[in-house]
């Protein structure tokens, strides 16, 4: 009656995966963290530096979050998979999560740089809008009671949000701003000192296997929740 | 020209109660049912899952048509049926012959019948001053012009008086004997023999 | 395609007539353009440079203020219901009162912004600009509101959530159509037309899938 | 006064809690702060010298924007009639809808505009007097804008007609208001605060009586 | 704690079309009129001028307090009226029971009843959730909280269930008994004893 397509694979997978996931996570966030406290101070920004290898990467991962979420969207809404459905559901939160942290830290970096905390320019208002994108999906996620229809509601959502992706990426190119541009990501390799390029990849990886590790612990929990919420219903019935 | 409805183990669920379980029924060409039940039974939930809007927990509806297509799909069901909502869907804005010659075009080339709702006096009166018999008269003209073999009606009697009770039991007759199936949900018994359904109840 | 048109008058009839959005839209429209200048100061130097991205934005807005409405009113009274049972798509029916709606507020925003834009001491080729975008950009503005408000028809929070939903879709219109006209203003070359054009038909060509898969969702309530 | 507390509180639940206007409101009043200087570029000293009258007009709009169906939702559904009955005089209601509107608009606008005022530059100083005048000045609009929506009830023109009764009675509590900012900015005195207050306190007087008339007119159709 | 009211050559004029003319009618404690009549007669006109909202053409309605007060302002008027219109006026973003708490509020301090109505398991539910039935239930129960001597009602039963009807009956009767007076507007007969007053009509 209740026909959860039982997800049991992907149960048995992320069960052996996780723990080292878990464990890669711990090593690489701790070598990053070692790194990026110990590169020189830059001879322009000085110890400000620092925040970039917290704030790039929570950007970055708070975006490939949003692609990813609305690939499973997708997903869902082709071929109707219970799974895909369960982490559309889930990404978002973290996402926003992630969203949130590249926008703190971006800011804080501002004062420094800017002279101020916020700017209204092109990428950081797209970004912000982002926030915007995953706090709307969750709300509408939220306010319908039904389940499937809820997830469905939300994952349309999310796919037609997923235009602002290119939009946040080029916006330094689009408008004259005064975000860093393009440095890493671009035509003709990265632009930023190698001492820096080391310590930015180790925690774009360990942001990324962090991202992962909790996506995962969420998607788990749900599903074992909704057996629970199952077999309370039939088992009453 | 006729079709049959083949309702399958169907089962409602909402707001995590269930409504009814396991209904099984079958209706060929000139079917007429009375749905019946106390409030919050569930007969306009029947109604919408066999219209297609609503997904029932379990089991399926099917209608057979003429040309041996076999429909399960609930957009392509849509195509067959006529529905009496219990909203009258009138516009308060427009009057009553610019809703029907609207509804006609929307639904083909079925032509707006007034005359015989009695409507026709009223036909350039805007909906908002319309009496409430008036625009149930007005949502019944536009269920005949629709010319669609599966009627599904709810509480089609509300609101209309003598005249109009006698008016939609000839209606139906007139749909059934030509190889029409018609489910009404009402409280009060329509005069057109056929099969009763009792849902809910004690 | 008779039928399609034949919503389609409904819908201008029903916006033109009523309480229905349309005439609201145009003296929202007009009021900010009106006000804003009351709330600066007339300063014209000032009001020329700032012309474009205020009359933006105003449009937008005017058109959005309708459209959360859009299938609500059809919703409630049941008509919504028996579109779906026409022979028209779901998909159909969406376009069409994109569409509906685009005519009746879009365009006429788009000519009334002409007039204000003289109003407000921009340059002719400003205004030639501004008239261009607005007619490329409204589209889209439609057409998201669309995919929002069918979203958000039977979710009884809806008003909190349909701008955060319309918001981030709708802002690289404003930011890509006020961008075309100061790019013009300031004699730049810039994409801004371009971009403007691909995300409007991208907007136009995939929200009437959007919005009635989210009628869909909702009829089922 | 049980019985008024009781309407207002109703209301105030159905505004926050319904597609009710209150958060589609605050929403609005946002995405305009948000949209501006996507629309103009993001020039700090512009932005500043543009802020007090930006904010003052999307206030004002913002709190217009749900007030046409400050009645129309309890006229349309039969809760007018019933609160017509009720031991409560029209003119009580009226005064209960209009305090509710201003509860749940205007005064959390006021809120936003402030931090709003901050992100768009205007300093300290500035940032006091527009809240000074929102909190003066938002009354007036929830009354003028009741007056408007009870005369426009059931005139299916009515959409057409309330900008045209609305903004005139409006215009001079943008112009005072924002008037009152600028002064403070340039260290003038001004009149400005003591006419927004003059002008409110009437506004809200007389509103309830305007409005109660209006509502038993339309009553009657 | 009893109510006179006095009816006086009432004349009805809507869209330039006269509905009904010279109507008079006195009613005493505990009477109750039954208002039939086809389609359009101006059963709910003349509801809506009893309750002071419309204006007749001419003609003037009377309501005799038992302190021997004569109110003929309309106004005044609507201080007695129950009314039972043919709109529900639920609210569907509040439950039930806020709805009911917030009439009884409104209105004085009649405490919400919802047992009798069946109301009592949908107390948490919003009114987006409910039947077109339950919906009317919760206008009945509001109908009693208001505790006024003169109701006015119009088409009390569509929608009701069998159960729903006796119930109305039961109200109406138990208001007469205990010197009430209703005047309902239906097509379907109450089942209370009384008067029955055509409107319109060949
Ligand atoms: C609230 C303020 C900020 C926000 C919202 C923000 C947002 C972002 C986003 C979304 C990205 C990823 C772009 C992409 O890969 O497409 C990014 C990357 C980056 N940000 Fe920020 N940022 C902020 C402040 C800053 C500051 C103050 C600096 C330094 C001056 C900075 C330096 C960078 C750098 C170097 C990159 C990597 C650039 C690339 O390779 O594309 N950001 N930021
Ligand atoms: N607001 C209005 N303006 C003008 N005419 C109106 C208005 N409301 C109703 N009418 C007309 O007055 C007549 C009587 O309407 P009324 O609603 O009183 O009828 P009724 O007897 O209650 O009918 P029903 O049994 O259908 O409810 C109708 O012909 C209607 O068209
Ligand atoms: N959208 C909804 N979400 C959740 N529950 C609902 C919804 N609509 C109806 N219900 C519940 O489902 C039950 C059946 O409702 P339904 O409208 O089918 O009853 P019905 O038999 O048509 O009753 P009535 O005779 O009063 O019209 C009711 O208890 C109602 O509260
Ligand atoms: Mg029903
Ligand atoms: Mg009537």
């Amino acid at each position: 009656m209740f026909s959860l397509a039982n997800p049991k694979r992907f149960m048995d997978a992320s069960g052996k995966v996780l723990p080292w996931l878990a464990v890669a996570t711990a090593v690489l966030l701790t070598v990053g963290l070692t790194l990026a406290l110990s590169v020189p101070p830059d001879y322009q920004q000085g110890d400000a530096v620092r925040i970039m290898f917290v704030h790039v990467p929570a950007a970055w991962v708070a975006m490939m979050a949003y692609g990813l979420m609305a690939l499973a969207a997708a997903v869902g809404l082709i071929w109707r998979a219970p799974l895909a459905d369960v982490a559309m559901k889930t990404a978002a939160p973290l996402g926003a999560v992630f969203t949130a942290l590249g926008l703190v830290t971006g800011s804080l970096w501002g004062r420094p740089m800017w002279g101020a905390f916020w700017v209204w320019d092109g990428r950081l208002t797209s970004f912000l809008l982002l926030l915007f994108l995953y706090l709307g999906i969750m709300a509408l996620g939220n306010a319908i009671e039904d389940e499937t229809r809820a997830v469905r509601a939300s994952g349309i959502l999310a796919i037609v949000g997923a235009v602002n992706l290119p939009i946040i990426h080029f916006s330094v190119r689009w408008w004259t701003t005064l975000h860093q541009g393009e440095s890493l990501l671009r035509k003709g390799g990265p632009s930023i000192a190698p001492v820096f390029l080391w310590p930015l990849a180790v925690m774009a990886l360990a942001y990324t296997l962090l991202f992962f590790s909790l996506w995962i612990v969420r998607m788990r929990t749900t599903i074992l929740e909704r057996k629970a919420a199952v077999l309370r219903i039939t088992g009453r019935a | 020209m006729t079709l049959a409805l083949d309702i399958d183990k169907l089962t409602c669920v909402r707001a995590h109660r269930v409504l009814f379980e396991a209904l099984s029924l079958v209706l060929t060409a000139g079917a007429f049912v009375s749905l019946q039940g106390p409030n919050g039974a569930g007969k306009t939930s029947l109604l919408r899952i066999i219209a297609g809007f609503l997904t029932p927990a379990a089991g399926i509806v099917r209608i057979r048509t003429e040309t041996g297509a076999i429909l399960t799909d609930g957009e392509d069901r849509a195509r067959a049926v006529g529905w009496l909502g219990h909203q009258d869907a009138v516009k308060l804005q427009l009057t009553v012959g610019e809703q029907l010659s609207f509804w006609s075009k929307l639904y083909g080339d079925g032509a707006a019948a007034l005359a015989p709702f009695g409507l026709a006096p009223l036909a350039e009166v805007p909906g908002q001053f319309l009496s409430a018999g008036q625009k149930r008269r007005l949502a019944l003209a536009r269920l005949t012009l629709t010319k669609r073999k599966l009627w599904l009606l709810d509480e089609p009697l509300a609101a209309l008086d003598a005249a109009g009770k006698v008016l939609v039991a000839q209606s139906v007759r007139a749909h059934c004997a030509a190889g029409g199936i018609a489910i009404a949900a009402t409280h009060e018994p329509l005069g057109v023999d056929g099969l009763t359904l009792h849902l809910g109840g004690p | 395609m008779n039928a399609l048109r034949s919503l389609i008058a409904r819908d201008l009839v029903l916006a033109l007539r009523a309480g229905g959005g349309a005439a609201l839209a145009l003296a929202f429209f007009a009021a900010v353009a009106t006000l804003v200048p009351l709330g600066i100061g007339p300063d014209l130097k000032l009001l020329a440079r700032i012309a474009a991205g205020v009359l933006w934005v105003a449009a937008v807005l005017a058109a959005l203020l309708s459209l959360d409405r859009l299938f609500q009113a059809d919703f409630e009274d049941g008509s919504l219901d028996l579109m779906a049972l026409s022979p028209l798509s779901l998909e159909a029916v969406a376009l069409a009162k994109i569409a509906a709606h685009w005519l009746s507020t879009g365009l006429p925003l788009t000519l009334i912004a002409a007039v204000l834009a003289v109003a407000y001491g921009l340059p002719a080729n400003g205004t030639g600009a501004l008239v261009a975008s607005l007619l490329i950009g409204t589209p889209a503005v439609s057409a998201i509101g669309g995919i929002g408000a069918a979203l958000t028809l039977s979710i009884r929070r809806g008003g909190l959530i349909l701008p955060f939903i319309v918001l981030p879709l709708i802002a690289p219109v404003v930011i890509f159509g006020s961008g075309a006209v100061l790019a013009v203003l300031d004699g730049l070359a810039s994409g801004a037309f371009l971009f403007l054009a691909a995300f409007s038909l991208l907007a136009v060509v995939l929200s009437p899938f959007a919005a009635a898969a989210g009628v869909r969702l909702n009829l089922g309530s």
